[in-house]
């Protein structure tokens, strides 16, 4: 989707674009059910679903018992019999209990099975911190689901994405983590073009061109990527690529690697702890796939290995990466 | 359920029917059909003993083709044994001892339209939902047609999406939140399917046990849950594993029935399943049926059962053999002969001869296939 | 339980409370105190009303204790409320409501030695065990003098070594597995401890309520499954949350006793709870008590209840506010006057004030702590 | 450890010396239980445990309900009332339901409390793969647990390192997993010194020295690692330096970057799936630690991102990583 597209578009919050997504989408095919805790009653935590009950009753929008597992179970037997069910966990911290059923059922059914079955099913996540959430309301855990094989794992930063990319999970015949930042939730806001478009997986976004350095970061940091990107190229007079993956699994690695020997530096940046993380995966990938083009280490901008984040704001503040952590980084990444 | 007693003289055996006649929370006990019964939560003991053909309005021919699939199971079961043994079968997972209590359970289901997830020790179960024995050797001996997973699983993880087999996997109770997932998306779409799904006493200890059946009893969904309580979860006994003598009594706390059967009694299983499945499909909800069996062989042809139970008790519950058994019962009532019995018998040997030399003689997977079918191929 | 309906006009109401008095799988009602009842698995209902205080056998003194105990939580909680309108505490969970049901729990235990599992409704059980009103604020306003966590973790996060109440998180329920492995060791080491773990009916959904219930049945240990039924799990209502009427039915499917008893009736928990411990500290194992109480405000100060229960249904529980009924039958009783009244809300008003002061003025934790304390530090 | 001190040490095989050391740490300390599914009468299906039952009883050694959250969960309950719990969870592919109590638990309790209650806890788990285990017998998902802060992890390699890494592990008073690659049990043996040692967390153990590359693995892939080196060693007239990680977390940063620093060739192995594994945060650390050093592009040989490992012996074969594929990546790093 290129800018032509999205001038003269109507501007919509993140939040009223994944909620008017799911609306179109389940009137448009009647095998879609939405399940979770909240969900129906009371339109989700956050009000994602709201209205949907009212509109499609109880039966296609179930207000689930308080059992993670329990919902992505019975919702990987929905998909196995004729639906398509769109799941929501309330918050990524509370995803543990159902990981058996992600990653060892609905991940691997198809593989298991050798294609005679599949799991169409999308799972609906708020993640991420920033919000006083505390340790367990501002978890971002992406990596754990990018490292198991048979998922995929999406992570819309813009309003428009959150459609496209929404449209594309619904649509996809394997499982999908559809990652919503909650913090960009009211936050952010920009053009949604009117009628249906996909965004396809697999295709990271170029934010912004550049050529001294390229930021790689994806839900809320492209956000704070692009602040940074900013400010540091105002002062040192340079010019900084960054780039949204967007999707996590499956990951856009010709474009990261095309940028990064087109501009010899990158910053991989990612909310979330930093060991085994997304970052690592990036910086292991460019520097196997652009070793000859690179004029300085890859670095990395990750959470602390703390288990935080902590609840009072100074302390959430120290551990939560933003653009002035991302820029103090940029700072030396550019000097080197 | 006396008469039971009487034709087994081990204590244990005897104490354990004894815990199915009388359950803890005060079980009652009445007779088949149960939907002469007004089933509300609580825990029925089906005795069924002697069972009354009546009642149970199954024809000889249909009663000798249920005494086949047995049959069919059994033989294929001691011969996956005997390929191990000759170290031409890597892994037998053996269902002997549970034939009866599966076959009663998916005879009584529609097989036009109804939907099974079974666990690992589901072979004559899967057998009666149109599993062949040669399906069955590909799969032990690993080969590329083996149907459930092109040999990428280890045998006895049935499945196959024609045959509405739900893909079964090796973690313990995961297949119980799906069908009540399959019973929600039946409901929801009015096709009239029951799902059935079956697990041991110690998958019954797992939480997903625990949400499947909470969440299936709010929406009144149309599932079985079968549990097949053999009294050990590999070496774990039965007293380690609960502090109550039925997983039926469990069927309280989610707001429909449990019913305890005796497993070894093929029409008893039969009567009380298809009770159940009526009951599901008028719409009255989910049952828990507990099928008290015993497993004759170790857990697996890893395990070695001589640390946990003593060959005393595995003699004594192979008096009560679901084979023979029923083999005297239809005997009694005229439905099998010495005749009858030696063309069922001449009729599996061949088949379970012909399955395994076309095992032996087919082809592995290829090994470039090995990174195929992760997600849709385009 | 006639005489507790009649107090109660509304329908909702009196329908819940005739649940508790008949449970669907056969509940029982018997008279206090518990032990003087044998004791299997099945439910019984605790019916205390009006509250004999020769069975309770606790002194003038000791009443108005609990009286301010009671009072003490609920103006806490008022004032957190007032402190979140006024943009001063970010962030509060309220136990309006199930403050009798806490206090006659917690009071129940040997406050020397037993061990506490909390939920976050806990506020006023917390207090029974020595929380102090400085410590609640310190938290509510994210201090660094938090004792739960630094002002790491969300208020209502209760946890505290020195008083044996065990670190909470957010996740629902796995405080409950927690719950039995501390009876394990205080069994094992013989600390004659018991331990007590609070959940919501929500809580009772999850998987590890299961697995935890079942795993203190087979070992019989010394805890006390605590559940405080308010009938909504944030929106979701009880009726889809399970298709029965009592959390406290699922006791028999682990083989120990479940007790329903009224939460507004504090005398009423205290008397079932200290029975329950009794019976755990007898070695006869672990006991689920159901109270049946009601949250009077949203679920969390970012929640509105509007969109899930009418104004009437709250109304009509305010009705039943246990801190006004416990109030009423201590006057009835004589162990409370106006003026022994005034001068117990007095006291509590400065302490709130004084806590409240403490906390606005305390440092907020230093940043560079931030990453301290992910392991033992040398 | 220095080979002096193995030197003339009785032989023990894997398994061997695991269960010594847990029949002499539980002779040591009565707070000590072991509990999980099959430890006690039947000794653990690999028989880890066996003789235990018989001499410390059932009430120090129990075997539980099939309940591996439960398991955990009681665990944790049993650390916080004064016992040294010594969980066993049958498979690593089996854990998936104890997620929760282990990542948002025992992880998180030391550091939520702000110091005030810790979790002494010890996980035992067999993993890996090359045992005919197919899909849920074989897995090593490892990297989900370092990603995970307040964990620590480790996988010996060697008897002798069992043992000391056992016993570090007891007498931690932080949850840790211990991770038994199950094909080493009966496989592997080698010189295990008698009396007590430690082998301290963070601290890798250099196989062998060499100058021409170096080689990073854990578990049984140091093994295959070791075979490879030898053979391409030979045949090429080079010398390769070979690194068991022993502890993945804490990860011995300093020694895995000064060997690459004095080689300058760096392979990264893991049985694992590649994607944000062991692997990539190896690579990415020596990426930005060794950056000015690097004469090739470090590179990772792990396994496809395929829901494995299958069943049949020839795709197993196709999956698995062994000496020949990292012969393979080997030789062509040392011609790069
Ligand atoms: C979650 C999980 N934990 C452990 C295992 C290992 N395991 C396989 S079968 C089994 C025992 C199952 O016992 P039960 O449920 O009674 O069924 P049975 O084998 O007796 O028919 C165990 C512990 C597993 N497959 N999955
Ligand atoms: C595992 C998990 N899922 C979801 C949530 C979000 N959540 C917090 S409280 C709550 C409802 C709990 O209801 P209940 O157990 O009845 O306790 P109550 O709040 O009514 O006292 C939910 C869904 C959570 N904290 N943990
Ligand atoms: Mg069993
Ligand atoms: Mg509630």
């Amino acid at each position: 989707m290129d800018d032509a597209e999205l001038d003269g578009a109507p501007r919509k919050s993140f939040i009223e674009a994944i909620h008017d997504t799911l609306l179109e989408e389940m009137r448009a095919d009647e095998r879609t059910v939405v399940l979770g805790e909240d969900v129906g009653r009371r339109g989700g935590v956050f009000r994602v679903t709201a209205g949907l009950l009212e509109e499609f009753g109880e039966e296609r929008v179930i207000d689930t018992p308080l059992a993670e597992s329990g919902i992505i179970g019975s919702a990987i037997g929905m998909a196995l019999n004729g639906l398509r069910p769109i799941a929501e966990i309330q918050f990524l911290d509370f995803i543990h209990s159902a990981m058996d059923q992600i990653m060892n059922e609905a991940a691997r059914i198809r593989y298991r099975s050798n294609n005679d079955f599949c799991c169409p099913l999308v799972i609906r996540v708020p993640f991420g911190g920033g919000v006083h959430g505390a340790l367990y309301h501002s978890q971002s855990i992406e990596a754990v689901f990018v490292h198991t094989p048979g998922l995929k794992v999406v992570t819309p930063a813009t309003p428009a994405d959150a459609k496209g990319l929404l449209r594309t999970a619904i649509h996809d015949d394997d499982p999908v983590l559809y990652l919503e930042h909650k913090k960009m939730y009211r936050l952010i806001k920009g053009p949604v073009p009117e009628g249906v478009y996909d965004v396809p997986f697999g295709q990271a976004r170029v934010v912004q061109e550049g050529t001294d350095a390229t930021i790689i970061a994806y839900g809320m940091m492209v956000h704070e990527a692009r602040q940074a990107a900013t400010e540091v190229a105002r002062e040192t007079g340079t010019s900084i690529e960054v780039i949204d993956l967007r999707s996590l699994k499956p990951l856009d690695e010709a474009t990261v690697v095309d940028s990064v020997k087109k501009t010899g530096k990158a910053l991989v940046v990612t909310e979330a702890n930093g060991l085994c993380s997304v970052a690592s995966e990036v910086a292991a990938l460019i520097g196997e796939e652009a070793f000859a083009y690179l004029d300085a280490p890859v670095t990395r901008v990750t959470a602390p290995d703390v288990p935080a984040m902590p609840f009072s704001p100074p302390l959430e503040h120290a551990f939560m990466v933003d653009a002035e952590k991302i820029g103090a980084a940029l700072r030396r990444l550019i000097a080197f | 359920m006396a008469t039971e007693v009487t034709r087994v003289p081990d204590e244990a055996v005897k104490r354990a029917f004894e815990a199915g006649a009388v359950s803890r929370n005060g079980a009652i006990s009445v007779h088949m059909p149960l939907d002469h019964v007004d089933v509300g939560a609580g825990t029925i003991t089906a005795a069924v003993t002697p069972p009354s053909m009546g009642d149970v309005g199954l024809s000889h021919a249909t009663l000798r083709e249920l005494y086949s699939f047995v049959a069919l199971a059994r033989a294929l079961d001691e011969r996956m044994w005997q390929l191990n043994r000759a170290g031409r079968a890597p892994f037998v997972v053996s269902g002997q001892g549970h034939e009866a209590a599966q076959v009663g359970a998916a005879f009584a289901l529609d097989r036009s339209k109804d939907v099974v997830l079974p666990y690992y020790r589901d072979l004559a179960l899967s057998l009666v939902f149109g599993l062949t024995a040669r399906d069955v050797m590909m799969s032990a001996l690993a080969r590329a047609a083996d149907p459930a997973s092109g040999a990428r699983q280890m045998p006895a993880h049935y499945g196959s999406a024609k045959l509405r087999i739900i893909t079964s996997s090796s973690p313990v109770s995961t297949q119980i939140p799906h069908a009540t997932g399959v019973a929600y998306a039946a409901k929801l779409r009015g096709t009239g399917q029951v799902s059935l799904t079956c697990f041991g006493e110690g998958g019954a200890s797992k939480g997903d046990f625990h949400e499947a059946c909470n969440f299936a009893g709010v929406h009144k969904l149309p599932v079985i849950f079968f549990c097949e309580n053999n009294r050990y979860a590999i070496s774990v006994p039965l007293e380690r594993q609960m502090a109550i003598d039925n997983v039926a009594d469990r069927a309280a706390g989610y707001g429909f029935p449990g019913v305890i059967v005796d497993g070894t009694d093929l029409l008893a299983v039969y009567q009380v399943v298809k009770a159940a499945a009526d009951r599901a499909r008028r719409g009255d909800g989910p049952t828990l049926v507990e099928a008290k069996v015993y497993r004759f062989h170790p857990h697996t042809s890893d395990d070695d059962d001589r640390a946990y139970r003593s060959p005393d008790e595995v003699k004594a519950w192979r008096a009560r053999d679901p084979l023979a058994l029923f083999e005297a019962r239809l005997r009694e009532v005229g439905a099998l002969d010495d005749e009858s019995l030696a063309e069922i018998r001449t009729r599996i040997t061949g088949e379970v001869d012909a399955a395994t030399e076309a095992a032996e003689q087919a082809p592995f997977p290829d090994p470039v296939t090995f990174d195929r079918h992760v997600y849709a191929e385009r």
